[in-house]
């Protein structure tokens, strides 16, 4: 297994490069020129050039990309077209942030979305059911804006009980957790319930039941731990997206995060803070697999990596 | 509580407000550099302002007032020689001198091409600038150019310590990106001084105690990122924040019917227009310009999309701008007359066309407008929205119909309300996107920029609107206005037409 | 005269345990530990042996369900781990397996006839239009009835499962039918039936049967010859007759005394065997039965015996024990506290 | 039957049908038999006859589409079939404990052995995980696996078949149950560790008074463990007797013909081994009077009418009309001379 | 032995099409299954809508009349007026098919091609499954928007494209989802058991593995079509999709945006509508999952 681990660390920098050259590439691809972008609507082609020339953005490509990768394996990401600031602070300034929010809005939905999921797929085919249902199908269809905007509106304004922007103190992340939280549990308690339902009928069940182990115990330790592979990689994924695209919760309830910081970057054509981003991320999705894949094989021992 | 257009001007002559308190700014977008030099962003300059003085400031109405100059002239004899005369006793933040020396370089580092500012194109007509002793400046310019002063009041002019420029150059031959230095601790002369920034969140700044001129009342100022209106507005509403800027036209009715939250209109020297490709068929004959000019209710456009925030334009200048006409004749809204111009160009069955946009909610909207009324007149007008990056350089190289774009005069200047949109020498990125080529409006563009007389700068920008109003390269639809959302504490409050906001009276009660 | 259809030759096949949180191989199981035999065309070779001692892995091993750690397995001539993947598919329909587990080995989503179908499908036994009738007669075969076609596995009881898992095997008309406890969990009647019927195949179609059981009863009646296994080691090797009547492994002789009579007057003197059962985690040096075996020396916990005939065995009777010839003779004398 | 010892379980008349998309499956359809205290009975029969839905219907373990329609399942002179879910729980396991026919897919493939066996001390007793483990290693030792501190910790899928179903057994004895229900327990062993195994039980039911419910195939465990047997056939219990007559003096057909397909293992037989002609009828074409009928050799008219479990003197059962009154057939007929073996 | 037992059964049934059989039992447990039933219905009816829907609404979807803006519903309007005056009721009818062809063609598109990756990754394992979804890890964590942008460029706006890009960042998620679920059952024995027979890969990973991950996968798609739509408006803003003034919902939804506190409803239907239709998916999806699987009661 440290071998596995190890492999998989190694694994990252065919990934990290990949990345990067398709970040690269696309960048090119895509009009839009950040001098120009920096200028706004007006700026005379001198000018332009001149920050093109200061950019370094009129060596061919593959210059650019070996001198951005040479300093990157350095650890220098370069600095911001934009701002001129540090690529490596701007990124670490806000990485916490996002991990946090990132991760309180998984334990959130995991928390809400197992049990919505597991009550379901008890009273399957109930009211109870259709309820619990309904409720995570709402929860999903909502667009965070929405439900952001809304729980502010709710939250913070009319009842005064939370703040409606920031990041940092309880009273800052209960709402913008709750938003993020939300599409995730709706997800979990689906995916929970429908494997939930392929499992209590299996044969292993009834042997918990007649050892006359309490229900509970046989849904929550018998049957969920045989039902959590589908339920883990949707925890996966939800939390690597999180890490990577909260931009609209980021926007609704003003926190600094680098899903706004990678967009903004976007737009703005602000290449190296969109490969630092992005690298930062997608180093972040494959050890958040990496776990998933661990997760896996604590669940069931017969999943095989090596 | 609503509040009109110009109470805003009145609040200044309110009753005292206590000193004392910090007050909070929603800003929709972080500042993208303290360095005046460095950014080109309302945001930015929104913040910069307080820190950084210019040589000239503007008042409300846009008329240009000593700022670390006290005077200046145009030399009457060679029109290309200007004499600013400087401030004593003003000391910069980190306690250095201001002086002649200072406007040198304060100048030579934007004309630097290393720097590359994108304010540049605002001084590049200056080719020397002679330090004739501590106090006293000297520009020498190209070619006659009347509105340095007008373009040294802007923002871009502000002032930077000199030790702070050397200490950037210092750091740029390290390999560093210029204004990096300057960045992270923006030192100038104005009325607050930098504390900190916290990038993408928050700008805090303090009060300059030792202010050349009458101390700030606020203890400090924090601006703060807000970008979505809803929570801008809620964080009024629940005061964890003084100021919205700005809020969103739809807000309106409901601040105003809070009753702590006011709201004011400030009239602006921007302009939102639909450009013609005038280089594509069917918009290189002028009377289908017209015919479209003719065809759109801008007032229907203004209280549909905009929630009457603007007053229709005529133009490409608003009425603040210096050479403003008030003679010059509307095309006017008249839908007949815009068929049958139609069809006296040959498309008496209307023709199909693109319209772009960026992906601004409110362009969008105008393009929804707009392509209603069009199709009264037969024109079928696919909206294509395009991303801004994606916008700016596609709309340069000429490859749209039509598209919408807006123009801020931030200097209050005719010529930069017109030059970079008309000038046939400004096609593509500089900011004619209408690639309009016209002999004459470009003599009566240069013409006006050289003059040293006021008057006959105004009419030479006379002839040029109604040349332009005439050709309607574009199709000129409003000069908004700018809302801002504010907690009734606040008292004081100015903002200019140029969408800065004054702070130094403010007190919160 | 006789063909040599399955070669064994040494096979080997250890399973790694994994051990703490990160599952590090700590230890192997050596379930079949080094082990060869023969068997001819047409005949019904019985493994039998202690359960864990590896008879399954085996069976799995020849037809590379778990690939063997090592040793060489020759069907019809042919090196079977030498195959490629398509080379081995198509080998499969010359030998088949009916698992020990009959609810396990069948897809719970697939009805009778879809398993069996299928079956059809991937060796194109077949034309489509005859398989219906094909499957019919497979199913009466096996002593199902026609209205259980279309039933899903868990709607059959234990021994019906066995029965689909036992045609499935059929219907491909395979040579080599390895059949892991294949009628262990029928009824005697039914059980009757399948033998017979797996005979008659025999005989008909020169069918050839590795035959995996605890129960001796059925392996006398069936088999030709019969392995004994201890412990992932072949104990003993014999014709059925010799195996029977003249058992020489201690092992084989506990075995046999331990098989319930179905007389319940009838009170047997069972060799009960002492000692703890070894694992096949860390084998017993030397003979792996010594720790059980009434007549160990010191010489069986550090010599391992190899399988060998004597005078008194008939021909291809091979046992593995030092001190066959000292037992026989009743010089030895079993060690029992 | 002897009826002056205590009865721990009473089926009676007990009926569990399958509601499937076509139609009722009578899986069991009026099982009675009863268990004394502290004695072993076995029931044979059939593959599919019933045997294990009766076992699981006892348990109240029946999934959907089943369910039992009808009968009583009297546990020490209390109906199980109307307990609450809650009372059974106590029973389940503590008292009436179950090993299943399926040790692969009956064992939780994500939890080690150990952590399943011990479970039931868990629950029951109140243990402590280690303990817990401590007494799983026990158990894994009293059923004969080698090297129980290992195995303990390895899962179901990395042991051989007679291991899981030793592990099955192990879980089923834990907590000392008053009624052990066996479904075909030693199928999957080999028969020293069978002997070992049926030792074991014996031993409990010795030290405890345990009951045991054995389902098996093998008829020489139900000659060496049994006290009682009961037949079955098409999900009725053809004839109940003790285990010395059932052997000497079988008298349903059915059961003689089982006895009849038995390989020997003492000798060696050469040809085919006997069967029962024809096959189970299905749901749909079952008969409405003596299911053996259409393959009974001795078949007549009344056959064609549902014989009753009529007992005998000595508690022995039989539903079959030759031992009646109204038997119409041969008068002669001896069933029993037709054994073979 | 006796010749009975063995020969084929005297009551041979009628000869059947056993694929037919068993759709026709599928088909039967879905038809008994009323939630899936209803869920069904109302996809078929909002097919039909999406059909002739168009030709029946009140009025015209892009008819801008600013003087009814923001109007709240009414017997004139019954789901109101949008910041453009239009009638929100004909705009939905309109979007319909936009709407629902993006939904389910880019979940379907990516639901396929993600299954057959994640099913080939989890079954080969080892080299396979790590070179495939290490390709699967960068393209979940790389910027969408980054992605859509450059298919606009270069395959310029179209709804096609949008379904696109919708579908290329859904692939991974069913990709990982599938392989997931394809480890747990791929050392199952009863695949073994075919092995044993001599299938194929193809036909063990489609006939055996694949109906053993249908039960998430079934989850996935069906809440994926809510994601989809979402999505999709996000993109329309930088040209990909459907362009103003189309009346596809989500961008309907992103338009109330602005207007949610003093004229929720602008939001508020086209956002009902969506979680309608997501229901329905769902619904169906269930019934499926039940129809799907054998120890279900009919
Ligand atoms: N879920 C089900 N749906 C329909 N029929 C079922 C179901 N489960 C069991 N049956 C039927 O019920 C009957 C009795 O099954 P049971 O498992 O009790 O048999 P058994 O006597 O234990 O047989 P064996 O000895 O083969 O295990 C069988 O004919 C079987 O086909
Ligand atoms: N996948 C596996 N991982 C680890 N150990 C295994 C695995 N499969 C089998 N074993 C071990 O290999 C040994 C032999 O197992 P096998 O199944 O061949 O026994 P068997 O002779 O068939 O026994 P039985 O008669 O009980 O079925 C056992 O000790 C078992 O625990
Ligand atoms: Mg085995
Ligand atoms: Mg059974």
């Amino acid at each position: 297994m440290i071998k596995f681990i190890i492999r998989r660390l190694i694994q990252t920098i065919p990934v990290l490069i990949g990345v990067s050259i398709v970040v690269f590439g696309l960048m090119f691809l895509i009009p839009g020129d950040p001098a120009q972008i920096i200028a706004g609507e007006s700026a005379s082609q001198q000018q332009i050039e001149q920050m093109r020339e200061r950019l370094g953005l009129n060596d061919p490509i593959p210059v650019q990309y070996w001198n951005f990768i040479s300093n990157a394996v350095q650890g220098d990401l370069g600095s911001s077209i934009r701002s001129g600031r540090d690529v490596t602070s701007e990124i670490m300034l806000r990485f916490w942030t996002t991990v946090e929010l990132a991760l309180y809005s998984t334990i959130l939905s995991v928390f809400l979305g197992l049990i919505a999921g597991v009550i379901s797929a008890t009273r399957h085919n109930t009211y109870i059911d259709s309820g619990i249902m309904l409720v995570a199908l709402l929860g999903l269809s909502m667009p965070n804006f929405w439900l952001g905007l809304m729980l502010i509106k709710y939250f913070a304004v009319d009842f005064g009980m939370f703040s409606a922007s920031g990041w940092g103190e309880f009273r800052q992340m209960v709402l913008p957790v709750i938003t993020l939280g939300t599409s995730g549990a709706a997800v979990i308690a689906r995916m929970t319930r429908s494997s939930m339902l392929e499992v209590i009928g299996q044969d292993y069940i009834r042997t918990a039941r007649a050892k006359g182990v309490k229900e509970q115990i046989v849904i929550y330790r018998h049957a969920l731990k045989n039902a959590l592979i589908p339920v883990v990689t949707v925890v996966g994924l939800s939390f690597g997206s999180l890490l990577g695209g909260t931009v609209i919760t980021e926007q609704v309830f003003a926190i600094n995060g680098m899903g706004r910081l990678m967009i903004d970057a976007i737009l703005a054509r602000d290449f190296p803070i969109v490969q630092g981003t992005v690298l930062v991320v997608s180093l972040l999705f494959v050890l958040v697999n990496l776990l998933v894949d661990i997760a896996y094989r604590m669940l069931n021992k017969r999943i095989d990596l090596d | 509580a609503g509040n009109d257009t110009n109470e805003s001007e009145d609040s200044t002559a309110g009753e005292e407000g206590t000193a004392g308190g910090t007050l909070i700014i929603n800003q929709s977008s972080d500042a993208v550099s303290l360095d005046p030099h460095g950014s080109n962003d309302t945001p930015s300059s929104n913040v910069a302002y307080n820190i950084y003085e210019a040589l000239v400031v503007q008042d409300q109405e846009l008329n240009l007032l000593p700022g670390l100059a006290t005077e200046w002239t145009q030399d009457e004899e060679d029109p290309t020689r200007w004499e600013f005369q400087l401030r004593e006793g003003v000391t910069f933040h980190d306690g250095s001198d201001f002086n002649a020396e200072v406007v040198k370089a304060n100048i030579d580092r934007i004309l630097d091409e290393d720097v590359a500012s994108p304010r540049s194109f605002l001084y590049d007509m200056i080719v020397e600038i002679n330090v004739i002793d501590d106090y006293t400046v000297e520009f020498i310019t190209e070619y006659p150019y009347a509105p340095l002063a007008a373009n040294l009041a802007h923002n871009g002019g502000g002032m930077i310590s000199k030790e702070l420029i050397e200490a950037d150059y210092a750091a740029m031959e390290e390999g560093r990106e210029p204004g990096a230095v300057i960045n992270e601790g923006p030192i100038g002369t104005g009325y607050f001084k930098f504390e900190n920034w916290n990038p993408g969140q928050e700008i805090n700044l303090t009060r300059n105690e030792d202010y050349w001129g009458e101390n700030a009342k606020l203890d400090g100022v924090t601006f703060r990122v807000v970008s979505e209106p809803g929570t801008r507005l809620a964080n009024l509403q629940t005061g964890d924040a003084h100021i919205s800027h700005p809020i969103i036209p739809s807000d309106v009715g409901q601040v105003e019917a809070i009753d702590n939250l006011e709201v004011t209109r400030t009239p602006s020297v921007s302009l939102s227009y639909f450009g013609f490709n005038v280089e594509k068929e069917p918009f290189n004959d002028v009377k289908v310009r017209q015919a479209v000019s003719m065809a759109i209710n801008k007032d229907d456009i203004i209280n549909g999309v905009y929630d009457g925030a603007g007053i229709p334009a005529i133009g490409p200048l608003a009425p603040a701008v210096f050479g403003y006409s008030e003679n010059a004749e509307p095309i006017p809204y008249d839908v007949d007359r815009a068929k049958e111009l139609l069809a006296e160009a040959g498309y008496e069955d209307g023709f199909t066309t693109t319209l772009w946009t960026n992906d601004s909610p409110e362009r969008t909207n105008a393009a929804v407008a707009v392509q209603a009324q069009l199709a009264e007149i037969g024109i079928t007008v696919n909206i294509e929205v395009l991303e801004w990056g994606a916008y700016l350089e596609q709309t340069s190289n000429g490859e749209h119909d039509m598209f919408i774009l807006g123009w801020s005069t931030v200097t209050g200047d005719g010529d930069y309300g017109m030059y970079a949109l008309f000038h046939s020498s400004q096609h593509g990125t500089p900011g004619n996107r209408t690639f309009i080529d016209n002999a004459e409006l470009d003599d009566l563009l240069d013409q006006a920029r050289r003059s040293s007389d006021e008057q006959e700068r105004l009419d030479l920008y006379e002839q040029a609107q109604e040349i332009l109003i005439e050709e309607a390269p574009m199709l000129y639809i409003h000069h908004q206005e700018f809302l801002l959302g504010y907690r009734s504490e606040v008292q004081g409050l100015v903002q200019t037409p140029t969408d800065i906001l004054k702070l130094n009276e403010v007190t919160i009660q | 005269m006789k063909k040599e259809l399955l070669k064994v030759e040494n096979l080997k096949q250890y399973f790694p345990i994994k051990g703490g949180l990160l599952g590090r191989t700590v230890n192997h199981v050596k379930a079949v530990d080094d082990i060869s035999f023969t068997i001819y065309e047409g005949e019904t070779v019985s493994i039998v042996g202690e359960s864990g001692c590896g008879k399954s892995t085996t069976g799995r091993a020849i037809l590379r369900l778990d690939e063997p750690t090592a040793g060489k397995v020759e069907f019809d001539g042919e090196d079977l781990l030498s195959l490629n993947k398509s080379e081995m598919r198509k080998k499969r329909k010359d030998l088949q397996i009916i698992f020990q587990d009959p609810y396990a080995s069948i897809n719970p989503r697939q009805t009778v006839r879809q398993v069996l179908e299928e079956a059809m499908i991937i060796q194109k036994v077949l034309p489509k239009d005859k398989r219906g009738d094909r499957i019919r007669e497979l199913m009466a075969t096996v002593g199902l009835g026609a209205h259980q076609i279309d039933r899903f596995p868990h709607e059959f009881s234990g021994g019906q499962r066995q029965r689909v898992g036992i045609a499935r095997a059929l219907t491909v008309d395979p040579k080599l039918i390895i059949c892991d406890e294949a009628v262990s969990a029928l009824d005697v009647s039914i059980q009757a039936q399948v033998i017979n019927l797996l005979k008659r195949l025999q005989r008909e179609f020169q069918l050839t049967y590795l035959f995996i059981s605890h129960d001796l009863g059925v392996v006398r009646h069936i088999s030709d010859r019969v392995i004994v296994m201890y412990l992932g080691r072949i104990v003993e090797i014999a014709d059925k007759k010799s195996l029977f009547t003249n058992p020489q492994h201690p092992y084989t002789k506990a075995l046999l005394s331990a098989i319930p009579s179905t007389d319940p007057e009838k009170k047997k003197d069972r060799i009960i065997l002492q000692g703890d059962v070894p694992s096949p985690i860390n084998p017993p040096t030397g003979c792996r039965f010594h720790t059980r075996c009434p007549f160990a020396t010191e010489k069986c916990k550090t010599d391992t015996p190899e399988l060998r005939t004597t005078d008194f065995m008939k021909e291809g009777h091979q046992s593995a024990c030092h001190y066959m010839e000292e037992i026989k003779a009743g010089t030895r004398e079993p060690n029992y506290v | 039957m002897s009826t002056n010892s205590e009865t721990i379980l009473d089926v009676r008349n007990l009926q569990t049908s399958f509601f499937t998309s076509e139609l009722e499956v009578k899986a069991v359809d009026g099982v009675s038999f009863k268990v004394p205290k502290g004695k072993t009975i076995g029931i044979v029969g059939e593959s599919g006859s019933g045997k294990s839905i009766t076992s699981l219907s006892i348990l109240r373990l029946i999934q959907n589409p089943g369910k039992v329609v009808g009968g009583e399942v009297l546990f020490n002179g209390e109906n199980i079939l109307e307990k609450s879910e809650a009372q059974m729980r106590k029973i389940r396991g503590n008292d009436i404990s179950m090993i299943f026919q399926e040790p692969m897919t009956s064992l939780n493939p994500v939890y080690t052995v150990g952590q399943q066996i011990g479970e039931a001390f868990q629950i029951h007793e109140k243990l402590g995980k280690k303990e817990a483990i401590k007494k799983s290693i026990d158990m894994l030792k009293l059923v004969g696996i080698p090297s129980p501190e290992k195995r303990v910790h390895q899962y179901p899928f990395e042991l051989s078949g007679g291991m899981r179903q030793r592990v099955m057994i192990a879980m089923a004895l834990a907590c000392n149950p008053k009624l052990l229900i066996a479904d075909e327990p030693t199928t999957a062993l080999d028969v020293t560790i069978q002997a070992q195994i049926l030792e074991l039980m014996k031993d409990l039911q010795d030290r405890l008074g345990m009951s045991i419910i054995m389902i098996t195939h093998d008829l020489g465990v139900v000659a060496e463990t049994c006290d009682y047997v009961a037949v079955m056939y098409c999900g009725k219990v053809v004839e109940y007797a003790s285990v010395k007559d059932l052997f000497n003096n079988p008298r349903h057909p059915y059961t003689v013909g089982l006895l009849n397909s038995l390989p020997r293992h003492d000798e060696d037989v050469e040809g085919e081994l006997e069967i029962i002609p024809g096959s189970v009828p299905s749901p749909a074409e079952m008969p409405t009077g003596c299911r053996f009928a259409p393959r009974c050799a001795y078949a007549s008219d009344i056959c064609k009418e549902l014989p009753q479990l009529e007992e005998d003197e000595n508690g022995n059962q039989i539903r079959c009309w030759i031992y009646s009154e109204e038997w119409d057939g041969d008068p002669e007929v001896n069933v029993y001379e037709k054994r073979t073996t | 032995m006796s010749q009975e037992v063995n020969t084929p059964s005297t009551s041979s049934p009628p000869p059947v099409n056993p694929r037919l059989e068993s759709w026709k039992t599928f088909f039967k447990k879905l038809r008994k299954n009323k939630a899936a039933m209803f869920g069904g219905i109302l996809i078929l009816f909002f097919i039909i809508v999406a059909i002739i829907g168009p030709y029946i609404t009140p009025y015209s979807p892009n008819q801008v009349n600013y003087s009814m803006k923001l109007a709240p519903p009414s017997a004139d309007h019954w789901f109101g007026t949008d910041h453009h005056g239009r009638d929100i009721f004909s705009r939905i009818i309109h979007g319909m098919k936009i709407t629902l062809s993006i939904g389910f063609v880019s979940v379907f598109a990516s639901a396929i091609i993600g299954t057959i990756i994640g099913i080939i990754s989890g079954y080969y394992g080892k080299r396979t499954d790590a070179i495939i979804m290490r390709i699967m890890d960068v393209l979940l964590a790389f910027p969408g928007i980054l992605l859509a942008l450059a298919i606009v460029s270069v395959l310029g706006p179209s709804i096609e494209n949008v379904i696109i890009a919708v579908a290329i960042f859904s692939i991974p998620v069913f990709a990982r989802i599938v392989r997931g679920s394809t480890l747990s059952v791929r050392k199952l024995e009863y695949i073994d058991a075919v092995k044993a027979l001599g299938a194929s890969d193809f036909r063990i990973i489609f006939k055996h593995i694949l109906p053993n991950v249908t039960s998430p996968l079934i989850v996935q798609t069906t809440l994926s079509i809510a994601t989809a739509i979402l999505t999709a408006s996000g993109l329309s803003f930088i040209g990909l999709g459907a362009q103003p003034p189309s009346p596809e919902w989500g961008a309907m939804l992103s338009d109330g945006r602005s207007y949610l506190y003093q004229a929720g409803h602008v939001a508020l239907f086209p956002g009902m509508m969506i979680v309608i239709v997501v229901l329905a998916f769902n619904i169906f999806g269930d019934g499926l999952r039940d129809a799907l699987d054998p120890k279900m009661k009919a």
